[in-house]
C-alpha cells in the first residue's frame, strides 16, 4: 500500500452468503480431549478448598507467599519451601461488571469478576467473582469476604468458592 | 533438584477432564469453491495448471507452491487415474475400529502431477497395488453437496475388473 | 563466531482485513507473501528461509498451523519455522526473521502472518475461554473481555483517568482507518459515540474493541549487501526486544506493562536510543483496546505513568500531531487477524518510513518509528525499532 | 532431561519443566535468573489442551520478566532459534525448553485429525496414521527394503532401551512379535508405532566465549538445518523423506568439514519403524535400499559401524512429540561427553540428530554435534 501497490486482495463475505449456501463450506466439530494432571501444588490446593481453606506457599529466600500454590519460587528460582493456610478474606485490586458470558452472549445478571489480593499473601491474587452486592457499590480497595458452598457440595475446585461478599466492618 | 516435597500416594492424585470446546465451518477457498461446483454439478474433475513447473495441481490452487506464480489455467481432467500408493486402514478417526477396513490410496488421474488421496472401493484386494488402473465413482447428482465426498471413492477400472473376473 | 549483520526490510504486503474472508488460510498467507515479494520484484526462487507468524490454532481449527500454512506462504522446501507468543506474534514474527539474518545464516527471509478467526463458531470468543488456567480461572467461565476490563479499570484508577480520555483513542484510530485501503472497521465516531455504545464488560464498551478478523501480511527481509541491490530506500531493523511476564497475572499490579518497558529498553538500546520521547517520531503500539494503546505509549517510555491519555486528548497523538500514534488505524480501525495485525504495524512503519503511505503519510520527514505488539496473559511485549 | 513415563499423573507440566530446568542449569552452571538471557520454548495448543501456551512457560524455567518465546515446533527448532539469537549477538546464554505432557491427552487421534486439511483430507474420517501407512508402502515398493527390517529396526530399538535408564518402552520383544501385533494402516501395525510418553528437557546453549568459562567438555553443534516440503498430501514424494535430505544438506553444508561418513551415532527419527531406515537412506548414510541390509546385519547396534539410536529411540523410550529431537540431543550430548552409562557408544566424538515432526507433516530438522570445536 505503498503508493506503488494498487491492489489489496480479500474476498469479504457475509454470514448469509455461508449459511444460505451461496458460498461452499465444512463444517467439523473436533475431538479434542484432555486429562490435565493438577499436579503437586494444584492437587493440594483443590483438596484444602474441599476442606473450605485456601493455601499458599511461601519462599524463604523471598518472603513470598504464593496463591495459587506453586511447588517452585519464579522469582529465585528455587523449590520454595512451606504450606501456609491462608485467609479466606482479602481486598479488591481491581473489578469488572459483565453483561457477556463467555461465549459472547448477553447475560441479564451482570457478574462481577475481580482481582482479589488473599489477605497474609505479598500482593498475590487470585481471579473469582464478587456477589451479594449492588455493583455500583463495588470500589478498589474494597475488603472481602469468600463465600463457601455447604461441605457436602464441595468438589475440590475453585467454584467451592461461591464468591466473595464484601466483608462486614 | 525436584520439589520439598511430592505425592506418595495415589489417592492424592488429582486431575481434571476436559476439551476444547468449539466447532468449527471452514470456508473451501477461491480454488475449492469452482472446483466443488464443478463436482456438485457436473461430476466433473478440475484441475489447474502451472506452465512454468509443468505442473497440473489436482485439487487446484489459486498458487504453484513452487514457483509462486498465481494460477489461471483451468482444465478439465479424466476421472481415471492410477494408484500411486495404498494403505489399509482398520480405525476411524476416533479411535474406533471399523466394520470393514477402509482401502485409502493416492490416486494420481491422468493428465495430472499430483495425486488425490481417496478411498478405494469395489475391489479384490489383490487387484491393489501401485499402479492400479482406478476410476471415479460419484454419488448421484441428488446427494452432491460440493464437497470433496461428491466422489464417492475410486475403484479398479473397468479393465481391470473384468480381468479379475 | 558468525559477524551480526544488519538486516532491512526490503518489501511489504498484506490482504484487506475482513470479518469473514472466502479465502482459506492458505490463499490469504499466498495473497501477502505475494504482494510482499512483489513490492520489491523478488521471486520466491530467491528467498532462502521463512519465518511463519500465527496465534492461536484454535481459531483456524487446524492442529499444527503452522505446517498447514506453508505452501501458502512460500515454505516448500525451505527452511520454515513458526513462532507463537500470542497477541505479541505479530512483531515477534520481525524479530524471528531478523534473527534468521543477523544470525548471518541466510540473506533472505521472508515473514509471513496469519489469521483466519473466522473458521471458529460459534464466536471466535470460544476459543479464548482455553487460554486460561485449566484449574484455577477456567471453571468461572472468564472470557477474554473480562480480564482486560480488569486491566484497564486498575490503570483507569491508579492514575484517575476519565473514560473520555481513553475513547478519544478508538475516534482517532478508527477516523485515521478512513485512508487504509484493507481496513475493516473504519469510522467517523465521536467520544459520545464511544462512551455510549453497549456495555460489555465495565469499563469496556463495544467501540472501545478491535474487531475480530481474518487477513496475512508479510515482509520480506535481506542483508544490508543484499537489501542494496533490491532496492535504493530499504527500511533498518535497528532494534528488536522481546520479553514475558509471570504467567500468575493475579500477582501483578496491572496498572503498569514492566514487560513492555523490559522489551523496550533490549529494543532501544540495540538501537542506540537514549531517549525515546525525543528520538522516535511516530509509533505504532499495539491498540486491540483503546486504553491499550495509551498503556504501551507508557511502556514504551514514549509519555510518563500516566501521561498518555493527556496526550491523546490534546491531540498530540493526532497524524498530524507532534507524536503521531497509530497513523494506519491500528487494530481498532484496520481490524485485528492477532499476528497478521502485528504485522501490519511493521508494514506500516516500512511505508511510512518510505513516505508511501499516501494518504495516511505522516507528515515531516520521519527517521525513526517503533512498532509494539503484546500478548498471551496480559504478558508478553513485542518491539521493533525502524529507521529510514 | 526427567527420565520418560508413560504417565506421570503426580505431576503437572510445569513441575516437569521445573524438574528438567533444575537438572540443566545445574549441570550447565549457570543460574537462570541472572545468567541465561533468553529462553525458547517448544510447544502446539492442541497437544497441552490450552490456548497461546506461550502464557504458561517462563515462572518453572526461571524466565519470568525476561526475553522468552514459543516456537511451534520440535524442540530442535527450538534449538535452532537460540543458536540464531547467539550467532547474532543477542544473547551469550540461552535455555531451550520442549516437553511432553502426552498422558494429558484423551483424543490423541482426534487432535492428530486436526492436523489434516479440513476441506480435503479429515472428510475421509479415518486414524490419521493412513499417511504412514501411504509412505511405508510406497517407501517399500522404492526402496526395496522389507516389512520385516522394519520390525527389526523395533526389535533393536527396544532392545537397546534396556540399557536406557531415561528410557519407558524397554522390552525384549522381537521382530516376530512386531509382524504379529495388530494391523493399524497396514503395513503399519501397532508395534511399528512408537508409544507415547512424557517428560521434559532442557538445553542451556552458550556463545564460545561463555561455553569455555562453564565447563571444560562442552558439545559444540557444528550444523544445523531444518526444512519443509509440501504440507499437501496430494502433492508428496510418497516414498520420499525430502525433508530429511534437505535438512541434512544444510547441516551438513555448515559442518564444512564434516561428511556423514565422520558420524560415529544418529539419534533420529524412528516415531514408525520404517522412518528409521527411510531417514537413514535419506541423509545420505546409505544408498538407497541398503539400510533395511544394514540393519539386518547388526550394523546399526551399539556394537556395529553405525550405531542408530542406541537409546532405544522412540520405539524404545517412548515418543514425546515436540520433545522428541530434545530428547534424541540429549542422548548425543551425553554420549560425546562418555557419560551414557551402560548403552555408552566407544569412541564417540561427532554425533547427529534428527526429528520428523510426525503424522501428517513432512518436516523436519537435523543437528550435527561434536565434542571437538574443529
Amino acid at each position: 500500500m505503498g503508493v506503488r501497490i494498487k491492489e489489496f486482495r480479500g474476498t469479504s463475505l457475509r454470514e448469509e452468503d455461508i449459511r444460505q449456501g451461496r458460498v461452499l463450506s465444512v463444517s467439523y466439530r473436533p475431538k479434542a480431549q484432555y486429562l490435565w494432571s493438577a499436579g503437586v501444588a494444584i492437587g493440594r490446593y483443590l483438596a484444602e478448598l474441599k476442606n473450605g481453606r485456601i493455601v499458599g506457599r511461601q519462599c524463604d529466600k523471598c518472603g513470598r507467599t504464593a496463591v495459587p500454590p506453586r511447588m517452585f519460587c519464579e522469582w529465585c528460582f528455587r523449590p520454595n519451601d512451606r504450606w501456609i493456610i491462608l485467609k479466606d478474606s482479602g481486598m479488591v485490586n481491581t473489578f469488572s461488571v459483565s453483561y457477556i458470558a463467555a461465549d459472547a452472549t448477553r447475560i441479564t445478571e451482570p457478574l462481577i469478576p475481580a482481582v482479589i489480593q488473599i489477605d497474609g499473601t505479598t500482593g498475590a491474587g487470585m481471579l473469582h467473582l464478587i456477589g451479594q452486592v449492588d455493583p455500583k457499590k463495588v470500589e478498589f480497595g474494597m475488603r472481602v469476604q469468600a463465600i463457601w458452598k455447604p461441605p457436602q457440595e464441595r468438589t475440590g475446585s475453585i467454584l467451592d468458592i461461591k464468591y466473595f461478599k464484601p466483608a462486614e466492618r | 533438584m525436584g520439589f520439598a516435597e511430592k505425592i506418595q500416594s495415589p489417592k492424592d492424585i488429582t486431575h481434571l477432564e476436559g476439551e476444547i470446546p468449539v466447532n468449527y465451518l471452514y470456508t473451501v477457498g477461491i480454488a475449492g469453491e469452482r472446483f466443488l461446483r464443478e463436482l456438485k454439478e457436473n461430476a466433473k474433475i478440475l484441475g489447474i495448471r502451472c506452465s512454468r513447473c509443468r505442473l497440473v495441481h489436482v485439487p487446484p490452487r489459486t498458487y504453484c507452491e513452487q514457483c509462486f506464480e498465481r494460477l489461471r489455467d483451468w482444465v478439465e481432467l479424466t476421472s481415471e487415474g492410477r494408484i500411486e500408493t495404498f494403505t489399509i486402514c482398520y480405525f476411524s478417526a476416533d479411535g474406533n475400529r471399523l466394520a470393514e477396513p477402509e482401502i485409502i490410496a493416492a490416486v494420481k488421474l491422468n493428465g495430472a502431477t499430483s495425486a488425490f488421496v481417496h478411498r478405494i472401493r469395489d475391489a479384490n484386494d489383490r487387484d491393489i497395488h501401485i499402479g492400479t488402473d482406478v476410476e471415479a465413482v460419484f454419488k448421484e447428482k441428488g446427494d452432491r453437496v460440493g464437497s470433496f465426498l461428491d466422489i464417492a471413492y475410486f475403484r479398479p477400472s473397468r479393465r481391470v475388473r473384468s480381468e479379475s473376473h | 563466531m558468525l559477524a551480526k549483520k544488519r538486516v532491512a526490510v526490503v518489501g511489504a504486503g498484506m490482504t484487506k482485513f475482513m470479518r469473514r474472508a472466502q479465502e482459506t488460510g492458505k490463499e490469504l498467507a499466498y495473497e501477502a507473501a505475494r504482494m510482499a515479494l512483489d513490492s520489491c520484484g523478488l521471486r520466491i526462487q530467491d528467498i532462502e528461509s521463512v519465518a511463519m507468524g500465527s496465534a492461536p490454532d484454535a481459531f483456524d481449527g487446524v492442529h499444527m498451523k503452522g505446517e498447514y500454512l506453508i505452501d501458502g506462504s512460500g515454505g516448500w522446501r525451505r527452511p520454515y519455522m513458526r513462532n507463537y507468543v500470542g497477541g505479541g506474534t505479530g512483531v515477534f514474527a520481525a524479530i524471528h526473521g531478523w534473527q534468521h539474518v543477523a544470525s548471518g545464516l541466510f540473506d533472505t527471509c521472508l515473514v509471513v502472518c496469519e489469521e483466519k478467526m473466522s473458521s471458529c463458531k460459534p464466536h471466535p470468543q470460544a476459543a479464548f475461554q482455553t487460554i486460561f488456567d485449566n484449574f484455577t480461572e477456567r471453571p468461572l467461565g472468564p472470557n477474554l473481555v473480562w480480564i482486560f476490563a480488569l486491566e484497564m479499570h486498575r490503570y483507569m484508577h491508579v492514575h484517575k483517568i476519565p473514560k473520555e480520555k481513553i475513547a478519544v483513542v478508538s475516534v482517532k484510530n478508527k477516523g485515521n482507518a478512513m485512508d487504509h485501503p484493507c481496513a475493516q472497521l473504519a469510522q467517523k465516531i465521536t467520544v459520545e459515540d464511544v462512551l455510549n455504545s453497549e456495555v460489555l464488560v465495565w469499563p469496556v464498551q463495544r467501540l472501545d474493541i478491535s474487531p475480530t478478523s481474518d487477513g496475512a501480511a508479510a515482509i520480506v527481509l535481506a542483508s544490508e549487501d543484499v537489501a542494496r541491490k533490491i532496492t535504493d530506500s530499504p527500511v533498518w531493523i535497528d532494534g528488536v526486544g522481546w520479553n514475558l511476564d509471570t504467567a500468575y497475572w493475579t500477582s501483578r499490579d496491572l496498572y503498569y506493562p514492566q514487560y513492555v518497558e523490559n522489551a523496550a529498553r533490549m529494543a532501544y538500546q540495540m538501537a542506540g536510543i537514549k531517549n525515546p520521547r525525543e528520538e522516535i517520531d511516530f509509533a505504532e503500539p499495539y491498540d486491540p483496546f483503546d486504553y491499550k494503546e495509551l498503556h504501551h505509549m507508557e511502556g514504551l517510555m514514549l509519555c510518563a505513568k500516566g501521561e498518555a491519555p493527556t496526550l491523546a486528548w490534546e491531540g498530540v497523538t493526532q497524524r498530524d500531531g507532534k507524536l503521531p500514534i497509530c497513523p494506519s488505524g491500528g487494530l481498532l480501525g484496520v481490524g485485528n487477524p492477532i499476528a497478521a495485525a502485528g504485522m501490519m504495524k511493521i508494514c506500516e512503519l516500512f511505508w511510512q518510513l518510505r513516505r508511501e503511505a499516501g494518504k495516511r503519510q505522516v507528515p515531516g520527514d520521519p527517521k525513526t518509528a517503533v512498532a509494539q505488539a503484546w500478548g498471551d496473559l496480559m504478558q508478553v511485549g513485542t518491539v521493533v525499532v525502524m529507521r529510514a | 532431561m526427567t527420565q520418560l513415563r508413560s504417565i506421570t499423573p503426580d505431576l503437572s507440566y510445569k513441575e516437569m519443566m521445573f524438574e528438567a530446568a533444575v537438572k540443566a542449569y545445574n549441570d550447565a552452571g549457570v543460574d537462570p535468573r541472572t545468567d541465561v538471557q533468553s529462553f525458547v520454548c517448544s510447544s502446539e495448543d492442541f497437544l497441552e489442551g490450552t490456548s497461546i501456551f506461550d502464557e504458561y512457560v517462563p515462572d518453572q524455567i526461571g524466565g519470568s520478566l525476561k526475553p522468552v518465546c514459543t516456537i511451534s515446533g520440535n524442540g530442535l527448532y527450538s534449538l535452532a532459534t537460540a543458536y540464531m539469537q547467539i550467532s547474532a549477538g543477542l544473547a551469550d546464554v540461552a535455555a531451550v525448553e520442549a516437553h511432553s505432557k502426552a498422558s494429558d491427552i484423551a483424543s490423541i487421534r482426534g487432535i492428530m485429525s486436526l492436523a489434516l486439511d479440513p476441506i480435503y483430507v479429515r472428510p475421509l474420517d479415518l486414524d490419521p496414521y493412513f499417511v504412514g501407512g501411504l509412505e511405508m508402502t510406497r517407501f517399500l515398493h522404492d526402496s526395496g527394503n522389507t516389512r520385516e527390517q522394519c520390525a527389526l529396526v523395533v526389535e533393536k530399538n527396544r532392545r537397546n532401551a534396556l540399557r536406557n535408564p531415561y528410557a519407558a518402552y524397554a522390552s525384549l520383544l522381537t521382530a516376530q512379535d512386531v509382524l504379529k501385533s495388530e494391523p493399524v494402516c497396514q503395513p503399519l501395525c501397532r508395534m511399528d508405532v512408537a508409544e507415547p510418553a512424557d517428560g521434559a528437557a532442557v538445553v542451556v546453549l552458550a556463545s564460545e566465549e561463555r561455553a569455555k568459562k562453564f565447563r571444560d567438555d562442552p558439545v559444540w553443534i557444528v550444523g544445523l538445518g531444518w526444512c519443509s516440503d509440501t504440507p499437501c498430501l496430494e502433492a508428496r514424494q510418497w516414498g520420499d523423506a525430502v525433508y530429511a535430505k534437505m535438512a541434512a544438506n544444510e547441516a551438513f553444508g555448515m559442518a564444512e568439514n564434516i561428511r556423514p561418513e565422520d558420524i560415529d551415532l544418529l539419534e533420529i527419527d524412528d516415531s514408525l519403524s520404517f522412518k528409521e531406515l527411510q531417514h537413514l537412506e535419506a541423509m545420505g548414510f546409505c544408498g538407497k535400499g541398503e539400510a533395511g541390509p544394514l540393519t539386518e546385519r547388526g550394523a546399526t547396534k551399539p556394537g556395529g559401524e553405525l550405531p542408530v539410536n542406541a537409546s532405544g529411540g522412540s520405539l524404545g523410550m517412548g515418543y514425546t512429540f515436540e520433545m522428541a529431537g530434545l530428547q534424541r540431543l540429549c542422548e548425543v550430548v551425553l554420549q560425546l561427553r562418555n557419560q551414557a552409562g551402560e548403552h555408552q557408544v566407544r569412541n564417540a566424538e561427532k554425533g547427529l540428530v534428527q526429528c520428523w515432526r510426525g503424522v501428517p507433516t513432512a518436516s523436519g530438522a537435523v543437528v550435527i554435534l561434536s565434542s571437538e570445536r574443529s
